[in-house]
């Protein structure tokens, strides 16, 4: 566990409340899910009440979300969003299609499982997902950080070169710059 | 040295209450945005969750010297510039630098601050933080020449340029320069418009446009800075406009229902306006901001 | 009108020496079959001389069972709002043809689609980098013999769970008694 | 021999054999050419003092050579700056040609201008004024490149000004019979009303080429940008000065011993103070570093003319403190723009990005500089511009501090340009081979900012000085009342109590900075200018995202019908008009010499029936 310095239980308890309640989503419009996410933010849904808000950047974001299908191409630059987030971060997979490739289950150029390739903490089903859903999700998300369980950034760091075989496996040429890890 | 001590201790109660009032005052922003959006909003304290949050982000990346620096020059600007101003009236606690809140001064330290971020921004190397650079500096100019106007006209008519002797000479109600010199008013808070960088005028950050300016490679711990520098910088300008135009402040009180009041117009102004373009952002303060600052000065010279 | 298409199919076939009968002509359109060699100097013929300014499309068929590319061009004149469809048949196995985007700047967008999406060469063509598919090394997927369920399994993984998901064409049918003939079922996903 | 005159004759013999030691080899020739510049200047700081005077007698003529107050303070920057840039220009010319002609004009310059600092009378002020002029002109030509059109800009507006200067003399000496400034200055208050307007207008009008007041300043830009780089730093550090050294002296002791001296005061604060908003707006719009700073100098000298021609003692303060506040962040900024010249090759702030980790000690000058020229506190930039501020609005002159202001929160715009174009951006292959400049010409730099971050806290430093040439003029003693002549001042106590004040507020800098700065570098990782957030895109090598061609569009869109009226072509059509006027004159002197004959014919008929009276 790499909470750093904050090693003392009462003040982690207290960053995860914290941090449950501030999740700056990054959303990622692939796909159709995009759509979805200004209905969960605005005034029917209001997300923001939850402590979800937008954020402009990668640097600021904690929250990526994938909303929907993802291309070999996309995901090049989704693996290169998210290494560019800082730590604590988490994932949303949104959507069918980030579950298990969805309506794209035999094309040539979609992923099917987003979990080898970027830790996921939360699942949201449907095609697509209603705001009620998402909301759930966000829901979800919180409770798993709040149970100090939701930390993709720390297995995605420990289990790098799982992640980057997977990685390398389907994206041929790596033009990833060494700077980044 | 007692004094010293004092003075330092109430340096730190300045900025703790500077940096609670002023995210407090963002926080019921966003309410009053929500409010006006037909949404529940997030809580009031929100923002404190999210400073908390950023300050506890374990890994942050820096594009060099100049890169940390920015959101210190940021920060310090901030504080500077609140260890000049007033506070509150005739407070021991809070007089801070014993230093009588010189206007140019003033205005020129609080320009520092963004300089320094701009220089920050700069040095990322992000296209989007430059841009925004350019388009603050550009309103910058814009929303000075008002602000300034306004503040020339009640330095000529009192024949000083020091927050102190301003209020000194509104004693009473009756004697606030906003009712003495209405139109300087008018100028200044048309000019803090800008200065608070609020829609419409908020072209630096313009998430949707430049992907909020020059924070978009500040993550973490520097966005955190920014975010407490610009609740103190917020909180350095109302009471600014409280200690020149409304006779200051004599309890804590006073101060934050004057603030308050004074926080709701730009807030006002800025949930009913879309976003301006540049050129926009700057001819508004030649217009009708400009044509007051004028008046101001003719009345205060000629009345 | 009529005596307009009239004169375009006129043309063409002396032009062109091709057969009048090959020239389909439909209302408001006229299809033009037409050895590869030829389209370069049918195209520029139509856009200079008959006033086909306008490059509608460009589009290619492949027929599987022919062996054979189609290539298609849509050209569309503003003055008499005619369309000409001139189509030309390639080798599938050696599909070569000569650049065109001299005539038309775009047709060298088109020409990369096809170049990526098909696999055929233009001839002179320049073309700086990848049009859509990024770092593609399988073989160009919109031929109808590329199989890309199977290559879809062999590259991405499957999540486990849809193992049992029944090709939806083949229950239909069945339950319709509709029968498939063979090469549809393999190459009509 | 006079001291005096021993530093001119040292400069002029030096001069010359630094010009031709060339031919022994270039190390001697640089020796030769620091040895001349350091040795008077040593000489100046130790052996001059105000009682040293001394006189040369030609046959007819005085010339008369002394050290007043404030000619020792303009030769504090002139002195100071003439060593610091020498030992630039030694590193900047470094195995470039025509070495000795550079050497000769620079030389010959800097003595010039010592010598007009110490003239006593109008001769030898002319003749050290035309030194001055020629030898500058022959630098500003000396990179060869567009000389008819720059060259000739030069040379005819200081030829407008020296025929004025000459104007003025001739009517001085016709009036007064003597030379000598101090005859003038006790014989002025007798003159006739027209001639106590005429005199300083004429002076003015010499000066104010020099000093780039406006519609006299068109050389300027064009000049400064053509100079070599270290010839520059001269150019608007202290050449520019000697402008302001004759305003002072006109404004203080002509101009405000007569009632009407107001009108041409007020005419000449209110060009600085359009010169200062209109030429900054200009240098926003500059893609060029050197002449970006070419029009902010002519905007800084905007505000030094406001101070001078405004005369409360504290606006003259001001301006002879930002006079030399002006010399040593300029004069910072253009070497800065040399080295880097001289490192990448070119001055376009489109192309040169991303220098700062290459330059680091180059960036640290620049930043320094330009947080001084921007007027922030606590660098020395700002105390002058606060005292002008202050001057402004006690002495009510409302609509000059709102142009003021405004030009100097435009300067921001160009401050940042400069810096971001340079130093900050994403760092270019292009110039991943940009070394840091040669240490002597670092040292330099760094030893002017650092005397800007002096001046900031200590500006009692020149306070002093220009306290004893403002008193010389018959002003009060300002350096112990100076702080009842300021409200500012005052507030903090009667004593020069601005160093406690700036040592709070930087202690607070230091401290808030240093805890930020390194708590936030020790918890961060570093990574390259090309790993920013743009939505997941890997930047390649060879691409660069530097956001530096149409910087501030949006502003100049907002500003443009301002910069439509350009002073460059209303003096162009006056050029053609006169050029008219030529073809019509040449028409008259046909080369027929019958016409001739009957020209002079008339003329002699004219001279004997008016000749009386003209030559009465």
């Amino acid at each position: 566990m790499d909470y750093g310095i904050y090693q003392d239980k009462l003040t982690r308890i207290v960053t995860d409340i914290a941090r449950s309640h501030s999740l700056w989503i990054l959303a990622y419009g692939t796909g159709c899910g995009a759509i979805e996410v200004p209905a969960t933010m605005t005034s029917r849904y209001d997300a923001e009440r939850l402590g979800v808000r937008g954020a402009a950047t990668p640097r600021q974001a904690d929250v990526l979300m994938i909303t929907g299908y993802l291309t070999v191409k996309t995901l090049k630059r989704v693996i290169r969003v998210y290494e560019q987030m800082q730590d604590p971060k988490y994932v949303i997979g949104f959507g069918s299609c980030a579950v298990n490739g969805g309506m794209y289950w035999d094309s040539y150029n979609t992923i099917k499982q987003l979990d080898l390739y970027l830790p996921v903490d939360v699942y949201i089903s449907g095609c697509m997902p209603r705001p009620e859903a998402v909301l759930e999700g966000f829901a979800k998300l919180q409770e798993q950080i709040r149970a100090g369980e939701a930390r993709g950034a720390t297995k995605y760091k420990d289990n790098l070169d799982y992640y980057r075989g997977n990685q390398k496996k389907i994206i041929k040429n790596w033009d990833f710059p060494d700077y980044n890890w | 040295m007692e004094g010293i001590l004092m003075s330092i201790l109430g340096a730190i109660a300045t900025f703790l209450l500077a940096f609670v009032v002023g995210m407090t005052y963002g926080g019921i922003r966003r309410k009053v945005i929500a409010r006006v959006q037909n949404r529940y909003g997030p809580p009031i304290y929100q923002n404190f969750i999210d400073a908390f949050k950023l300050f506890s982000k374990t890994t942050a990346v820096h594009h060099g010297a100049m890169h940390l620096l920015g959101p210190a020059f940021l920060m310090v600007s901030a504080v500077v510039a609140l260890m000049i101003i007033p506070v509150l009236r005739d407070n021991i606690w809070f007089t801070n630098l014993n230093f009588k809140g010189d206007l140019i001064f003033l205005i020129y330290i609080m320009t520092f601050g963004p300089l320094g971020m701009a220089l920050g921004a700069g040095q990322t190397g992000n296209p989007n933080s430059a841009i925004g650079v350019t388009r603050g500096l550009s309103q910058m100019v814009g929303f000075e020449i008002p602000w300034v106007m306004a503040l020339v006209a009640l330095m000529i008519k009192y024949n000083t340029t020091s927050v102190v002797d301003l209020m000194n000479v509104q004693n009473e109600v009756g004697q606030w320069l906003i009712f003495q010199n209405p139109f300087a008013f008018v100028a200044a808070i048309l000019a803090s418009l800008g200065m608070f960088r609020y829609a419409p005028f908020n072209i630096v950050g313009a998430p949707t446009e430049l992907a909020s300016g020059p924070a978009s490679e500040n993550g973490g711990k520097f966005l955190f800075t920014m975010m407490s520098a610009g609740s103190v910088f917020a909180f350095v300008k109302l009471t600014l406009l409280v200690d020149v135009f409304f006779g200051g402040a004599s309890n804590l009180i006073e101060l934050v229902i004057k603030t308050f009041l004074l926080y709701m117009i730009p807030v006002m102004y800025g949930v009913v306006n879309p976003r301006y373009r540049t050129e926009q952002a700057v001819t508004y303060f030649w217009g009708w901001p400009l044509l007051f600052g004028f008046l101001a000065i003719i009345y205060s010279v000629y009345f | 009108m009529e005596t307009f298409l009239e004169k375009i199919k006129d043309r063409i076939s002396v032009n062109f020496e091709l057969d009048r009968s090959s020239i389909d002509v439909e209302r408001k359109r006229v299809d033009v079959q037409i050895k590869k060699e030829q389209i370069p100097s049918i195209l520029r013929y139509l856009k200079e001389n008959m006033n086909f300014r306008h490059l509608m499309h460009a589009s290619v068929v492949d027929w599987l069972e022919e062996g054979k590319f189609e290539v298609l061009f849509m050209l569309w004149t503003p003055k008499e709002k005619i369309r000409v469809f001139v189509r030309t048949k390639l080798d599938r196995d050696n599909p070569v043809m000569e650049n065109l985007d001299m005539i038309w700047p775009q047709l060298n967008t088109y020409e990369r689609e096809f170049k990526e999406m098909y696999g055929i060469e233009f001839t002179g063509l320049v073309a700086p980098e990848e049009f859509i598919l990024e770092d593609w090394e399988g073989p160009p997927p919109m031929r109808r013999d590329f199989d890309t369920e199977a290559y879809a399994k062999d590259v991405f993984s499957e999540r486990i769970g849809r193992e049992d998901a029944q090709d939806v064409r083949e229950t239909i049918a069945k339950r319709s008694g509709e029968v498939i003939p063979d090469f549809a079922k393999k190459h009509s996903r | 021999m006079n001291i005096i005159i021993l530093i001119l004759i040292l400069f002029f013999l030096g001069a010359i054999i630094t010009a031709f030691s060339g031919k022994i080899s270039a190390l001697v020739q640089d020796i030769l050419f620091l040895i001349v510049l350091v040795v008077p200047a040593v000489l100046f700081f130790t052996g001059v003092d105000m009682n040293t005077e001394s006189i040369i007698t030609f046959s007819q003529a005085q010339l008369t050579f002394g050290m007043t107050p404030l000619s020792y303070y303009f030769s504090l920057i002139v002195m100071g700056l003439a060593v610091l840039a020498g030992f630039y220009t030694v590193g900047q010319m470094n195995g470039k040609k025509r070495k000795g002609y550079y050497y000769l004009n620079y030389i010959l310059s800097i003595g010039a201008m010592f010598g007009i600092l110490m003239s006593k009378d109008f001769i030898s002020f002319f003749i050290f004024w035309e030194i001055m002029t020629w030898a500058s002109y022959l630098i500003v030509i000396y990179n060869g490149k567009n000389v008819q059109k720059i060259g000739i800009k030069y040379f005819v507006m200081s030829a407008i000004g020296a025929y004025a200067m000459l104007m003025a003399i001739v009517l001085i000496h016709s009036i007064t019979g003597s030379f000598l400034i101090t005859d003038l200055i006790s014989e002025y208050t007798g003159m006739t009303q027209g001639m106590q307007l005429l005199i300083p207008a004429l002076l003015l009008i010499g000066f104010g080429v020099k000093a780039a007041l406006m519609p006299l300043h068109i050389w300027a830009p064009d000049a400064y940008s053509n100079a070599p780089m270290s010839y520059t730093a001269i150019f608007s550090g202290a050449l520019s000065k000697m402008g302001i050294y004759g305003m002072v002296i006109v404004f203080l002791s002509l101009l405000s011993k007569v009632p009407e001296g107001a009108l041409i005061r007020d005419i000449v604060a209110w060009l600085a103070a359009i010169t200062a908003a209109i030429s900054t707006l200009w240098a926003i719009k500059q893609d060029d570093a050197k002449r970006l700073l070419a029009y902010s100098s002519i905007g800084q000298l905007g505000y030094i003319i406001i101070g001078v021609a405004i005369g409360t003692p504290m606006s003259i303060i001001a301006g002879l403190f930002l006079a030399f506040m002006h010399g040593v962040f300029k004069s910072a900024l253009f070497m800065v723009v040399g080295a880097v010249e001289k490192q990448t090759g070119t001055t376009d702030l489109t192309e040169v990005t991303g220098l700062i980790r290459k330059m680091p000690w180059t960036f640290l000058a620049a930043l320094i500089s330009i947080i001084a020229l921007a007027g922030i506190p606590p660098l020395g930039g700002f105390v002058g511009k606060w005292m002008l501020y202050e001057s402004l609005i006690l002495s009510d002159h409302f609509m000059l501090v709102i142009l003021v202001f405004f030009s100097s929160t435009a300067a921001f715009l160009y401050c940042y340009k400069i810096l971001f174009g340079f130093f900050l951006g994403q760092e270019e292959k292009e110039w991943a081979h940009v070394k840091e400049a040669p240490a002597i010409m670092i040292v330099p730099m760094v030893i002017l900012s650092i005397s800007s971050i002096v001046l900031g806290t200590y500006p009692q430093l020149i306070l002093k000085p220009i306290n004893a040439a403002m008193m010389s003029f018959g002003l009060p003693d300002t350096y112990g009342n100076l702080w009842k002549e300021s409200i500012l001042f005052n507030k903090w106590g009667n004593q020069i109590a601005l160093a406690p004040i700036m040592y709070g507020i930087m202690l607070v800098f230091v401290i808030v900075t240093i805890f930020l700065f390194f708590r936030n570098r020790s918890r961060t990782r570093y990574v390259t200018t090309k790993d920013i957030s743009t939505s997941g895109e890997i930047i390649k090598e060879h691409e660069n995202l530097t956001f530096s061609r149409g910087f501030f569009q949006p502003f100049l869109r907002a500003v443009e019908p301002v910069m439509k009226r350009q002073i460059d072509k209303y003096m162009l059509s006056f050029a053609k008009g006169v050029e008219d006027l030529f073809e019509f004159t040449r028409r008259i002197y046909n080369g027929n010499g019958q016409t001739y004959a009957i020209y002079a014919m008339i003329f002699l008929i004219i001279l004997l029936m008016f000749g009386k009276n003209l030559l009465g």
